[in-house]
C-alpha cells in the first residue's frame, strides 16, 4: 500500500478539523490557543507532503513562514492573556462579554 | 511498506494527541498532549525528507512554543481541572457536518497533480538543509526579513504587554502621580 | 558542492523595496532612541513617525513615476510586485496614517502614546501592510498580514482600558483562526497547483480548465473565509463592532480603512482572475455576500445606541458596498473600489476624529458608554461648529451630494450599472437609504434635541488641540470639497489601475 | 455679468448664509431680508433679460467637474424653469419678511438662505448629477426646518420627509446612471447633460424600465399616491415658513422634473405609463380631496388640497400636448403661490392661537374680517376660481388631458367639486358661525408684517390669474419645443399617436368617436 | 361705443372695488350710493348700447387683450354686444340697479352694509362678462363669478349656521354643473379649435351629430346647475337664507337665469341637435310643474316666490328646447322684471314682520302696506299670465310654441302648471295681505317701507305691467341673431286657447283668494287633516329629496372621507410605509443577538461561515463533475 499525496492531505484535514473543534468547544482561552496551534499544525503537514510529491520547494517554505507565524501569535497571545489575567484574574472567555449587541 | 506503517502510526498517535487536547479537561493533560502531537508531526516532517522542517518544528514548538504555554499555564494557575461551560449540543453537529464534508471531499475528488511543474524544485544531490538555505535566500529573502520583523514586532508586543505596568492605566492617574512616578525613576 | 549562486544585483530591483524599508527604519530608529533616552515626550515619536511616512509616501510617489513609465515592476526574486493596485493601496495606506498619526497629540493624556513602542509597531504595521499589498506571493502576503495584525492586536491592547483588552483577544483569536483558513485555503491551491504566487496559480489553472473545480473551490472558500474575516463580511464579521467599541476612536477610524484598503486590494488579485473566469459560485458567493453584508450590518447600525457602535456597523456595511467591485470586477469596479476609500478614508476617519475629540477620560455621569446618542444630543446649541463638521461628515457618509462619499457611491452603482447588475445597484441604492437613517439618527440628536450633559459645549472639545483640529479639518475640506478632486483622482486611479491590468 | 447670473443666483444665497454665522442675532433678520429681497431682484432681472422668443436654454453656462465621468457643472434656464427660480426667490423673501418670533432666528436664515440655493439648483441645472445633488441638498435644509421648529412629532416628520424622499432619489440615480450608461454606449462618451441625452433614443424596453426609476424618485417628491403619506406628517409639523417653501417650491420639483426628464427623455414609456398615471392622478384628486374634508386641523386640509393639486398638475404633465403641459407648468406657479399663502395664513391663526384645530375656532370672520377676507381669496384661488391663478392651470391641464382620454378628465374633474367641497366646509368651520370659544373673542386681526407677506400673494394670485400671459408665453415656447421633440423621438405607434405633432397643421377631429368612450 | 361697453363692463367693478375698501369699517352710506350711482351708469351705458342695437343692428365686437394663449388654444378677453347679449345685459343692469338702491334702504340696519355692496356689485360685473363674452371661456369666468357671489351673498349674514351651509351647497352644486360644462368646454375646443362662439358655432355644422350631441348634452348639464333644474335643484330653495334684494337680483333676475342665456347663446348648437332640445324642453316641462307643484303647500314666503322661479325657469327650458330661443329669451325678460318685484315686495314684508317668512302668521298686511300690496298683486298677476301682464305675453307664447310643435304633452303639463302658478301666486297674496290680522299675534308692529325703496322697485313695476307691448319690437330685434319665427296658430284657436287659459287662470287666483283669504285661517299647528295627507307631506318635504341627498349622498360621503383617512390611509398605505421601515428596524433589533459578545459564539459564527461555503462549494463542485459540463 503505497501512501500518497492523498493520505497526507487527509490526515491534515482531520487534523484541521479537531483544531476547529477545539476552537469552538474550547472556553478557557489558553486551551483555546492551543487549538489554533493545532490549526497551522494540520496545514504544515500538508504543506510538507506536498512539497514533497512534488518536489518543490515551495511548501516546505510556507510551512516554514507558518511556523514562524504561530511562534509569534504564542508571544502576542500569551501577552494578550497575562495582561487581561492581571486585572480579572480569569481566563475564561465568558467572561469577556462586556461589549454585544 | 515501512513508510506506510510510519505514517499509520504516527497519524493514529497524532490523532490520538490533538483529541486529547481539545476534549481534555485538565490544562496538563492539554499541554501535555499538544507538546506530544507537535513532535509527532515533525516525524512526518522526517518522512518526507523535510529534515530541516522537522527539526524546526521540534525546537520551534517543543522548545519554545510549549515553554511559553508552560510558563503561561504556570502564571494563570490553570493546573487543576478546567470547567468549561458547553452552551449546547450545536457544536457537536456543527462539527460532524463539517467533519463529513470535508472528509467526503478530500477522498472523493483525488486531486489532479500530473501536470504540476515544481518552480523550486528540489535539487537532487544536495540535503534538504541545503535546498531551504539556498531558496530562503534568493527567492524568499523578503518574507524572511518579514518574518525577522514579524518576531520583532512579537517580542516588542509582548514586552509591552507583559512587562510594561499595562495592568495600571496612564490614562486615569493624574499628571501628579505621574511627575512623582518618572522622579522616583530617575532616581533609583 | 555548492555552485555559487550569481544574482545580478540590478534585477533585485531593490527600490521595490524602499517603501517597505522605510517605515521599518523608522521604527528600529524609535526603539533605537527610546533604548537611548528614554522618557522623551510624545510628540517627538510623532514628528518622527510623520516624517518616515513622508518619506515614505515620496518614495511611493517614486515608484509611482517608474510604474507609469515602464509599467508593472518586479523585484526581489520576482516575490515584490509594484502595479498599480500595489501603488495605490499603498498611497491609501501611507495616506490615512498620516492623517491619524497626528491624531495621537490629544489634548489629554492616554495610556498608549506614553509608549515609544506604539510608535514603532504603528510603522512596522504599515510596512506589514504595505508588503501585503505590493506582492502576489501568498506567502509573503501571509506574513505581512500576520506582521500588521500582530501590531495592531497591540496597539488596540494599549489603549489599555478592560474593553480595549476585551477587544484585542476577541480580535486576536479570530485572527489565529482566520490565519489557519488562510494557511489552508493556502495549501489546497498549492496542492493543486504547485505555486504560491498568484498570476502563477491563476495561469495553471486556467491551463487545465479548471478541471479540478470543486477543489478549486474549497481553496477558494478558505481564502474567501480568511478576507471575509479581514474585510469583515458577515458572518465573519463578529469581531469588527467588538474592536472598534474597544479601540479607541481614532484607532477605530484607522481600523476602518487601513486594513481594509490592503485586504481589499489582496481580494482584488486573488478573486479577479476568478471572477473573469466567470466561475458561477464564486459570483453567487461574494453577490451573497455583498447583499448580505451591506444589508444586514446596516439593520444592526439602526438599532445602537452607541454612535462609535454605529459606525463600526455603518463600516462593515461600507465594506460590503465596496465588496460589490470585487463582485463586478471591472476596471470601472475597481478604479471605483479605490476611488470610495480614498474618500471614505477622509470622511470616515474625520468622523472617527470627532468622536476622538469629544473624548473623556472617564465616562461622562449618567452615560452608558463614551460615544452614546445621548452625549450628543443639542450640540448644535453648546458647541455650534463641531456640530456642523459631524453633521456633514455624517451627511457625507450618508451619500448626499455633494459630499466626499457621494462621489464614491455614484461611480460604484455606476460600475454595477454598467456590467449588468441592475438589481445589485438597487440593493445598493435603497442600502444607503436605510443607512440614512442612522447617520440622520446623529443629526438628529445633534440639531434637534436639547441637550442632556454639558451645557457649556466644553466636552464636545475636550480633547482637540492643534494637531486634532487641523486634521479634522483637513477631512472636512476634503469631505466638502471633493468634486473638484474626483476628476483628477478618477483619472489617475483608472490609469494605474488598468496599466495594471483589472 | 448675465453670463454667470445663474451661479449667481445659486450661490449668492450660500455665500449670505455663510456670512451669516458672523451676524449679530438682533440684526439678522433684517440681513436676511436684504440678502432675500437681492436675490429676488436678481431673479427679476433675470426675468427681464430673459428672451421670450427663443424656445431652447438660456444663460447657459458649462464648466467641466469630472469630464471623465462626463459630469460637467452646466446650467440654463428655459421658460419652464425661469419662473419657478423667480418664484422662489420670492417665496424666500416673502417667508423671511414675514417671520415671526422664532426662536435661533439666525439658524432659521442661514437655513432658509441655503435652502434658496437648493431649489435655484435644481431648477437651473442642466446636468443631472448637479440636479441631483441641488435636489438631495435640499432636503438638509427642510429636514433641519421641520426637525428643530416644528410641532411635537417634529423628529418623527422630518425623518419621514428625509428618508422617504432619500429613499426614492436614489432610486432614481440609479436611473440617472443607467440613462448616463446608455449614452456611452451609444455615443461612446459618458455624459450626464441633460441636453445630450434628450438626443439619445432608447428603445422601448429600456425607456419603460428607467421610466419607472425616475419615477419613483419624482412621484416620492411630488407626491403622489401612494406614496404621499410623508407629506401631511411634513406638513403638520413644520412651522409655517417650512411649510410655505415646502408646498410652494420643494414638491414643484418633483413635477418640473417629469417635464424636465420624463417626458423628453422616454416619450414611449411617457405615452405608455400616461393611463396608468392618470389614474393615480386621478386618485390623488378625489382621494385626497376627501380626506381632506375628514381632517380635523386645518392646516392638514391644506396639506391634503396640496396632494390633490399635484394631481391635477400630473395629470396635465402627462397628456404629453402643450396645451396640457404648459397647464401644468403654469399650475406648479400657481399651486406655489396659493398653497404657499394658505400656509402662511394659517400660520398667522397658529401664532394667535398656537392651535390648528378647526374645533377651537369658528366665526373668525367676525373678529378677524381682513384676515377672513384674504383667506377667503386665497381660497377660492385654490378651488381654481376663474381671474385666479389656478384656473389658468388647471383649466389647461384638464383641457390638455381631455384630448386623452374623457372618462379620466372627467373623473379628474370632479376634483372641482370636492376640492370646493372641503375648502369650503373647512373655511365654514373656521371662519362661520358665532364665535363660541373664549379664546377667539379678542384676537387680533392680521397685522401689518403678516400683510406684508401675504398681500403681494394675492396680487400675484390674481394678477396672473387675469393675465398669464407675459408668463404663459415663455412657457408655451419651451413646452412646444419639448413637444416637438417628444413627437420626434416617438418610436412606437401609441407614442406617436399620442404625442401630437406640431409640425402638421392642427385636425380638430376626435380619435375617437365619444359615445364609445363614455359608454 | 366701445367706450359705453367697457363703461357698462366696468362700472359694477369699480363699486364693487371701492366698497371692498370699506368692508372692515362700519356702515358707511355713500358706499351704497357711489355703488348704485356706478350700477345706474353700467345701466346707462348699456342702454346706449341697446339705442345703438336697434338703430343699425350692427354688433359690437371687441377684443380687450389675450388672456391664455397656449399650443393651439388662443382665449381672449374678448367682449360682444349683439341683440342677445345687451338685452341680457339690459335685464342685469336695470335689475341690479333697482337692488342696489332698494338695498340701502333693506340692509340700512346691517353691520355687513359696505361688504353687502361689494358683493352685489362684484355680482353684477360677473354677470356682465357672463352675458358679454364672446367666448365660452369668458362666459365660464361669469359663470364661476356669478356661483362665488352667490356664495358670498348667500351666506352673508355667516353668523347663521343654515345660511352658511346654503352657500355652500349652493356654490357645490354649482360646482357640479360647472363641470358639466367644463367638459363641454373641452369637448368643443378639441373639436372645433376654439372657444369663440363664432369660430365654434361656423365648426358645428361639419362635426358628426354624436359629438355635437355630448357638446350639447355637457353644456346643458352647466346650465342645469345654475338654473337650478332637477336634480340639481335643492340649492336655490335653500339659497333664500340670503338678503332679500340677494334673492331678488340673483335667485331670480338675472344668476339662475344664466342656464337659460346659455342654451339660448348656443341655439346654433342646439338647433342641429333637436332632440336634445326636446329633452331639454322635457325636463323644463317637468322642473315646471315639480317645482309649482311644491310652491302650493310651502310656508315660507321666500320659497314660495323661489319654486316659482325654479318653475318658470322650466317654462323657459321649455321653450328653448323647442326652439323658441327667443321666446325664452323674452320670458326671460319678462320673468326678471316681475319676479324681482315680487321678491322685493317680499323683502318689504319682511322688513316690515321683523323677518318673519312664514305667511300663515301675516295676514291682512294690506292696510299698513298698500303700496307693497300693488306690487305684490301686479307681479303675482304677471306671474300667473294674466292679460294685459308681462306673463301673459312671454307664457303663451311659450305654449303657442308647445303647441305649434305639437308637443301636446308639454303643452298639457304647461297649461296646467300655469294654473297651479295662479294658485300659488294668490295664495302668496291673500295669505300675507289678506284674511285675519295674525301678526298681531306675534306682537309685531307692522310699517311700509321706506318712500325710496318703494320709488326704487317702480322701474319692475313697469317692466311688469308694459312689457308685454315690447314682444314684437324685441322680436324684430332678435331674430336676427336667433333665428326665430313667430308662431302662428289659426286665429280662432288662438283665441279659444287665449280665452281658456284666462279662464282657468282666472278660476285658479278665484280659488286661492276663497280658500286663503278668509278669516278662518289659522296659523297651522300640524294637526289638520290635509297636513297629515301623504300628498301634503310630499310636497312639504320636497319630494323626500333634500332628505335623500343628504341621507345617501352627503353622509355617505362624509363616512367615506372619514373612512379614507383614517383606515384607507393611516391605516394602509401610511402603515405600509411604516411597516416596511419597522419590519428592518425589528429585524435588526431581533437578529442583533447574533453578536452575542461571547467570543465562543463569534468563533462558531466564522466556523459556520466556513461550513455553508465549503458545502456551497461542495455542492457546486459536485454539480459541475456530475452535469458533464
Amino acid at each position: 500500500m503505497e501512501i500518497g499525496l492523498n493520505h497526507y492531505l487527509v490526515l491534515s484535514t482531520i487534523l484541521f478539523a479537531i483544531g476547529l473543534v477545539g476552537v469552538m468547544r474550547r472556553k478557557n482561552l489558553l486551551l483555546l490557543f492551543f487549538a489554533t496551534e493545532i490549526l497551522l499544525n494540520a496545514v504544515n503537514i500538508a504543506f510538507a507532503a506536498i512539497s514533497h510529491y512534488y518536489g518543490d520547494m515551495t511548501g516546505q517554505m510556507f510551512a516554514f513562514f507558518i511556523i514562524a507565524v504561530a511562534a509569534s501569535e504564542v508571544a502576542v497571545g500569551l501577552g494578550l492573556l497575562i495582561v487581561w489575567y492581571k486585572r480579572h484574574g480569569s481566563i475564561d472567555l465568558d467572561v469577556l462579554t462586556t461589549m454585544k449587541g | 511498506m515501512f513508510e506506510a506503517v510510519a505514517f499509520y502510526l504516527f497519524a493514529f498517535l497524532t490523532i490520538t494527541m490533538f483529541i486529547i487536547t481539545v476534549t481534555t479537561s485538565q490544562a496538563l493533560y492539554a499541554l501535555t498532549a499538544l507538546a506530544a502531537g507537535m513532535i509527532f508531526i515533525s516525524a512526518f516532517f522526517f518522512i518526507l525528507g523535510a529534515d530541516f522542517l522537522g527539526a524546526i518544528q521540534i525546537i520551534v514548538y517543543t522548545g519554545a512554543v510549549m515553554a511559553l504555554y508552560a510558563f503561561g499555564m504556570m502564571f494563570f494557575d490553570t493546573t487543576r481541572s478546567v470547567k468549561e461551560k458547553q452552551g449546547n449540543k450545536f457544536i457537536i453537529t456543527g462539527l460532524s457536518t463539517l467533519a463529513a464534508v470535508l472528509v467526503v471531499l478530500i477522498v472523493g475528488a483525488p486531486m489532479v497533480s500530473n501536470n504540476i511543474v515544481a518552480l523550486y524544485p528540489t535539487i537532487d544531490g544536495m540535503g534538504n538543509v541545503q535546498n531551504v538555505g539556498l531558496i530562503l535566500f534568493t527567492k524568499y529573502l523578503v518574507p524572511f526579513e518579514l518574518a525577522a520583523v514579524m518576531l520583532l514586532v512579537a517580542m516588542v508586543a509582548g514586552i509591552v504587554l507583559a512587562g510594561k505596568k499595562m495592568d495600571r492605566s496612564i490614562t486615569l492617574t493624574n499628571d501628579a502621580e505621574l511627575e512623582i512616578e518618572k522622579n522616583k525613576k530617575v532616581l533609583s | 558542492m555548492l555552485a555559487p549562486v550569481n544574482i545580478p544585483f540590478e534585477s533585485l530591483n531593490l527600490m521595490t523595496l524602499a517603501p517597505m524599508l522605510i517605515p521599518i527604519i523608522g521604527a528600529l530608529l524609535i526603539l533605537v532612541i527610546d533604548v537611548v533616552k528614554g522618557g522623551l515626550d510624545k510628540s517627538l515619536y510623532v514628528v518622527l513617525a510623520l516624517l518616515f511616512l513622508v518619506m515614505d509616501f515620496f518614495s511611493l510617489l517614486g515608484n509611482a513615476g517608474l510604474f507609469s513609465h515602464d509599467g508593472t515592476i518586479m523585484g526581489m526574486f520576482d516575490v515584490m510586485l509594484i502595479d498599480g493596485l500595489a501603488l495605490l493601496g499603498q498611497f491609501i495606506i501611507v495616506g490615512a496614517s498620516m492623517l491619524f498619526i497626528p491624531l495621537s497629540l490629544t489634548h489629554k493624556r492616554f495610556h498608549e502614546f506614553s509608549y515609544p513602542e506604539f510608535f514603532a509597531l504603528f510603522l512596522f504595521m504599515i510596512a506589514g501592510f504595505q508588503f501585503m499589498v505590493a506582492t502576489d506571493n501568498i506567502i509573503l502576503v501571509f506574513v505581512g498580514l500576520e506582521t500588521s495584525s500582530l501590531a495592531l492586536y497591540t496597539l488596540i491592547a494599549m489603549h489599555n482600558r478592560d474593553k480595549s483588552f476585551e477587544a484585542a483577544i476577541k480580535y486576536f483569536t479570530m485572527g489565529a483562526l482566520a490565519a489557519g483558513f488562510f494557511a489552508f485555503g493556502a495549501m489546497i491551491l498549492y496542492a493543486l497547483t504547485g505555486s504560491v504566487e498568484i498570476n502563477k496559480i491563476a495561469l495553471v489553472l486556467a491551463s487545465n480548465g479548471y478541471s479540478d473545480i470543486g477543489y478549486v473551490l474549497v481553496g477558494v472558500a478558505f481564502m474567501l473565509a480568511a478576507f471575509a474575516f479581514k474585510l469583515s463580511l458577515i458572518p465573519f464579521h463578529t469581531w469588527a463592532p467588538d474592536v472598534y467599541e474597544g479601540a479607541s476612536a481614532a484607532m477605530a477610524g484607522y481600523m476602518s480603512i487601513v486594513p481594509k484598503i490592503a485586504a481589499f486590494v489582496v481580494a482584488m488579485r486573488f478573486f479577479e482572475f476568478l471572477i473573469h473566469s466567470h466561475i458561477v459560485w464564486l459570483e453567487v458567493v461574494l453577490y451573497a455576500f455583498v447583499v448580505i453584508t451591506m444589508t444586514a450590518s446596516n439593520m444592526w447600525a439602526l438599532v445602537q445606541t452607541d454612535v462609535k457602535r454605529m459606525l463600526a456597523y455603518s463600516s462593515i456595511s461600507h465594506a460590503g458596498f465596496v465588496m460589490a467591485a470585487i463582485l463586478i470586477g471591472t476596471t470601472q469596479a475597481n478604479s471605483a473600489l479605490f476611488l470610495y476609500w480614498i474618500l471614505f478614508s477622509f470622511t470616515n476617519l474625520g468622523s472617527f476624529s470627532m468622536l476622538w475629540i469629544s473624548r473623556q477620560k472617564n465616562l461622562i455621569d449618567g452615560q452608558s458608554s463614551d460615544h452614546s446618542y445621548d452625549k450628543f444630543a443639542g450640540m448644535i446649541k453648546t458647541s455650534p461648529v463641531a456640530a456642523l463638521i459631524m453633521g456633514l461628515f455624517m451627511l457625507s457618509l450618508a451619500g448626499v451630494p455633494p459630499f466626499a462619499l457621494f462621489w464614491g457611491k455614484l461611480y460604484m452603482i455606476s460600475s454595477a450599472v454598467s456590467s449588468g447588475y441592475t438589481i445589485l445597484a438597487l440593493i445598493m441604492a435603497l442600502n444607503s437609504a436605510i443607512a440614512g437613517y442612522y447617520y440622520l439618527k446623529l443629526i438628529v440628536y445633534m440639531f434637534m434635541k436639547e441637550p442632556v450633559v454639558g451645557v457649556d459645549g466644553e466636552i464636545y472639545v475636550a480633547n482637540a488641540t492643534l494637531a486634532l483640529r487641523t486634521i479634522i479639518g483637513i477631512a472636512a475640506v476634503a469631505t466638502i470639497f471633493a468634486f473638484v478632486a474626483i476628476n483628477p483622482l478618477l483619472e489617475f486611479i483608472t490609469a494605474f489601475v488598468s496599466k495594471s491590468g483589472y | 455679468m448675465l453670463d454667470h447670473i445663474l451661479s449667481i443666483l445659486i450661490f449668492f444665497p450660500a455665500l449670505a448664509a455663510v456670512f451669516g454665522f458672523m451676524i449679530q442675532k438682533e440684526s439678522m433678520r433684517t440681513y436676511g431680508v436684504a440678502v432675500a429681497l437681492i436675490e429676488f431682484v436678481l431673479s427679476l432681472v433675470l426675468w427681464y433679460a430673459f428672451d421670450n422668443n427663443v424656445s431652447g436654454m438660456q444663460f447657459v453656462e458649462n464648466i467641466p467637474l469630472i469630464p471623465a465621468f462626463g459630469i460637467n457643472y452646466s446650467l440654463g434656464i428655459d421658460g419652464i424653469s425661469l419662473f419657478i427660480i423667480i418664484l422662489s426667490a420670492f417665496f424666500t423673501f416673502l417667508g423671511i419678511v414675514s417671520l415671526t418670533d422664532t426662536p435661533k432666528v439666525k439658524y432659521m436664515i442661514i437655513t432658509l438662505l441655503f435652502l434658496q440655493m437648493t431649489m435655484a439648483g435644481v431648477f437651473a441645472a442642466l446636468d443631472a448629477i448637479v440636479f441631483y445633488t441641488f435636489w438631495e441638498l435640499s432636503l438638509v435644509p427642510m429636514l433641519y426646518i421641520i426637525g428643530a421648529w416644528g410641532g411635537p412629532l417634529r423628529i418623527y416628520a422630518s425623518i419621514k420627509f428625509f428618508l422617504y424622499t432619500f429613499a426614492g432619489s436614489l432610486v432614481m440615480l440609479v436611473g440617472m446612471l443607467f440613462m448616463a450608461y446608455f449614452y456611452h454606449q451609444a455615443a461612446g462618451v459618458w455624459s450626464f447633460s441633460i441636453l445630450d441625452w434628450y438626443r439619445l433614443v432608447l428603445p422601448e424596453n429600456f425607456q419603460l424600465w428607467l421610466f419607472v426609476a425616475f419615477f419613483i424618485g419624482f412621484a416620492i417628491k411630488v407626491p403622489m399616491f401612494p406614496f404621499h403619506t410623508w407629506l401631511p406628517y411634513a406638513h403638520g409639523q413644520a412651522p409655517t415658513i417650512g411649510s410655505v417653501i415646502l408646498a410652494a417650491i420643494l414638491l414643484k420639483m418633483g413635477t418640473y422634473a417629469f417635464v424636465r426628464f420624463s417626458l423628453p427623455l422616454f416619450p414611449d414609456a411617457a405615452a405608455y405609463f400616461m393611463i396608468p398615471i392618470a389614474i393615480l392622478a386621478v386618485i390623488m384628486i378625489i382621494y385626497t380631496s376627501m380626506v381632506a374634508y375628514a381632517q380635523k386641523d386645518i392646516k392638514q386640509v391644506v396639506a391634503y388640497s396640496s396632494i390633490a393639486h399635484m394631481g391635477v398638475i400630473i395629470l396635465g404633465t402627462f397628456a404629453l400636448n402643450v396645451e396640457g403641459v404648459s397647464g401644468s407648468i403654469f399650475l406648479m406657479l400657481g399651486h406655489g403661490v396659493v398653497a404657499g399663502g394658505l400656509f402662511m395664513l394659517v400660520g398667522v391663526i397658529y401664532d394667535r392661537r398656537h392651535t390648528k384645530l378647526m374645533s377651537e375656532f369658528g366665526g373668525l370672520a367676525h373678529v378677524m374680517p381682513r384676515y377672513a377676507t384674504i383667506f377667503g381669496i386665497m381660497m377660492m384661488a385654490s378651488v381654481g376660481l376663474p381671474l385666479t391663478i389656478n384656473f389658468v392651470g388647471e383649466f389647461l391641464s384638464l383641457l390638455g388631458f381631455y384630448q386623452q382620454s374623457h372618462i379620466l378628465t372627467l373623473l379628474a374633474g370632479t376634483g372641482i367639486i370636492v376640492g370646493a367641497i372641503y375648502m369650503l366646509a373647512a373655511y365654514k368651520k373656521a371662519f362661520f358661525g358665532e364665535v363660541t370659544n373664549e379664546a377667539n373673542k379678542n384676537l387680533p386681526d392680521i397685522n401689518k408684517k403678516e400683510l406684508f407677506g401675504i398681500i403681494p400673494l394675492v396680487i400675484v394670485a390674481i394678477w396672473l390669474g387675469v393675465y398669464p400671459k407675459p408668463v404663459l408665453g415663455p412657457i408655451n415656447n419651451s413646452v412646444t419645443s419639448i413637444i416637438k421633440l417628444m413627437h420626434a423621438k416617438a418610436t412606437t405607434e401609441l407614442a406617436k399617436e399620442r404625442i401630437p405633432d406640431l409640425t402638421k397643421p392642427r385636425v380638430f377631429l376626435m380619435k375617437k368617436t365619444i359615445n364609445k368612450e363614455v359608454n | 361705443m366701445e367706450k359705453y361697453l367697457y363703461i357698462a363692463l366696468f362700472a359694477p367693478l369699480v363699486s364693487s372695488l371701492f366698497s371692498l375698501l370699506f368692508t372692515a369699517t362700519p356702515k358707511k352710506l355713500f358706499t351704497g350710493i357711489v355703488a348704485s350711482l356706478l350700477i345706474i351708469t353700467s345701466l346707462i351705458s348699456s342702454s346706449i348700447l341697446l339705442t345703438h342695437i336697434l338703430e343699425t343692428g350692427e354688433p359690437i365686437h371687441v377684443t380687450m387683450m389675450t388672456w391664455m394663449q397656449t399650443g393651439g388654444l388662443y382665449i381672449p378677453f374678448g367682449f360682444l354686444v349683439d341683440q342677445v347679449s345687451v338685452t341680457m345685459m339690459m335685464v342685469v343692469t336695470l335689475v341690479s340697479s333697482v337692488v342696489h338702491v332698494y338695498a340701502i334702504g333693506y340692509m340700512d340696519h346691517d353691520k355687513g352694509f359696505n361688504r353687502f355692496f361689494a358683493w352685489l356689485s362684484a355680482f353684477v360685473f360677473s354677470m356682465m362678462i357672463l352675458v358679454m363674452s364672446d367666448n365660452y371661456a369668458g362666459l365660464f369666468i361669469g359663470w364661476e363669478g356669478v356661483g362665488l357671489c352667490s356664495w358670498g351673498l348667500i351666506g352673508f349674514w355667516f353668523h347663521k349656521e343654515s345660511a352658511t351651509w346654503a352657500a355652500n351647497e349652493a356654490f357645490i352644486m354649482n360646482r357640479i354643473a360647472d363641470l358639466g360644462m367644463l367638459i363641454g368646454l373641452f369637448l368643443i375646443y378639441w373639436n372645433t379649435g376654439t372657444l369663440q362662439y363664432d369660430g365654434a358655432f361656423a365648426a358645428f355644422h361639419q362635426l358628426p351629430t354624436a359629438t355635437l350631441t355630448w357638446i350639447g348634452i355637457f353644456l346643458f348639464i352647466g346650465a342645469m346647475g345654475k338654473s337650478a333644474q332637477f336634480p340639481l335643484h335643492t340649492w336655490l330653495a335653500d339659497a333664500m337664507e340670503g338678503p332679500t334684494p340677494v334673492s331678488a337680483l340673483i335667485h331670480a333676475a338675472t344668476m339662475v337665469t344664466a342656464g337659460v342665456y346659455l342654451v339660448i347663446r348656443s341655439h346654433e348648437l342646439y338647433s342641429l341637435i333637436p332632440h336634445v332640445g326636446l329633452f331639454i324642453a322635457s325636463l323644463g316641462t317637468f322642473v315646471a310643474l315639480f317645482a309649482a307643484s311644491m310652491a302650493l303647500v310651502n310656508r315660507d314666503m321666500k320659497r314660495v316666490i323661489a319654486y316659482s322661479t325654479l318653475s318658470q325657469l322650466g317654462y323657459m327650458f321649455a321653450a328653448a328646447g323647442l326652439g323658441a330661443y327667443w321666446v325664452a329669451l323674452f320670458h326671460l325678460m319678462a320673468h326678471a322684471g316681475f319676479k324681482a318685484l315680487l321678491f322685493l315686495g317680499a323683502g318689504n314684508v319682511m322688513h316690515a314682520m321683523k323677518d318673519e317668512l312664514d305667511p300663515f302668521k301675516m295676514g291682512g298686511l294690506k292696510k299698513v302696506m298698500k303700496w307693497t300690496w300693488i306690487m305684490m298683486v301686479i307681479g303675482s298677476l304677471a306671474l300667473a299670465g294674466v292679460i294685459p301682464f308681462a306673463g301673459f305675453f312671454s307664457k303663451d307664447t311659450i305654449l303657442e310654441a308647445a303647441y305649434s310643435g305639437n308637443h301636446m304633452v308639454i303643452y298639457g303639463v304647461l297649461l296646467f302648471t300655469a294654473g297651479l302658478t295662479a294658485f300659488y301666486s294668490f295664495r302668496l297674496v291673500a295669505l300675507i295681505f289678506h284674511g285675519e290680522e295674525r301678526y298681531k299675534l306675534f306682537g309685531v308692529h307692522p310699517h311700509e317701507a321706506y318712500r325710496f325703496m318703494l320709488v326704487a322697485m317702480s322701474p319692475l313695476l313697469l317692466v311688469a305691467i308694459v312689457v308685454g307691448i315690447l314682444q314684437t319690437p324685441f322680436f324684430d330685434m332678435v331674430e336676427e341673431v336667433l333665428n326665430g319665427h313667430e308662431y302662428h296658430i289659426e286665429h280662432t284657436l288662438a283665441l279659444i286657447m287665449l280665452v281658456g287659459t284666462q279662464l282657468f287662470v282666472g278660476l285658479a287666483i278665484l280659488y286661492a283668494y276663497v280658500k286663503y283669504a278668509n278669516s278662518k285661517i289659522k296659523v297651522p299647528d300640524g294637526t289638520s287633516k290635509i297636513e297629515n295627507s301623504f300628498a301634503y307631506k310630499l310636497l312639504i318635504n320636497q319630494y323626500y329629496i333634500p332628505y335623500a341627498y343628504e341621507e345617501y349622498i352627503v353622509k355617505p360621503y362624509r363616512e367615506l372621507s372619514e373612512f379614507f383617512w383614517q383606515k384607507i390611509d393611516v391605516k394602509v398605505v401610511d402603515a405600509t410605509v411604516d411597516g416596511i421601515a419597522s419590519i428592518i428596524y425589528n429585524t435588526g433589533e431581533k437578529t442583533r443577538d447574533m453578536q452575542s459578545g461571547n467570543l465562543s459564539t463569534m468563533l462558531r459564527w466564522m466556523v459556520v461561515g466556513l461550513i455553508i461555503l465549503l458545502s456551497l462549494a461542495v455542492i457546486f463542485g459536485f454539480t459541475v463533475k456530475y452535469s458533464g459540463v
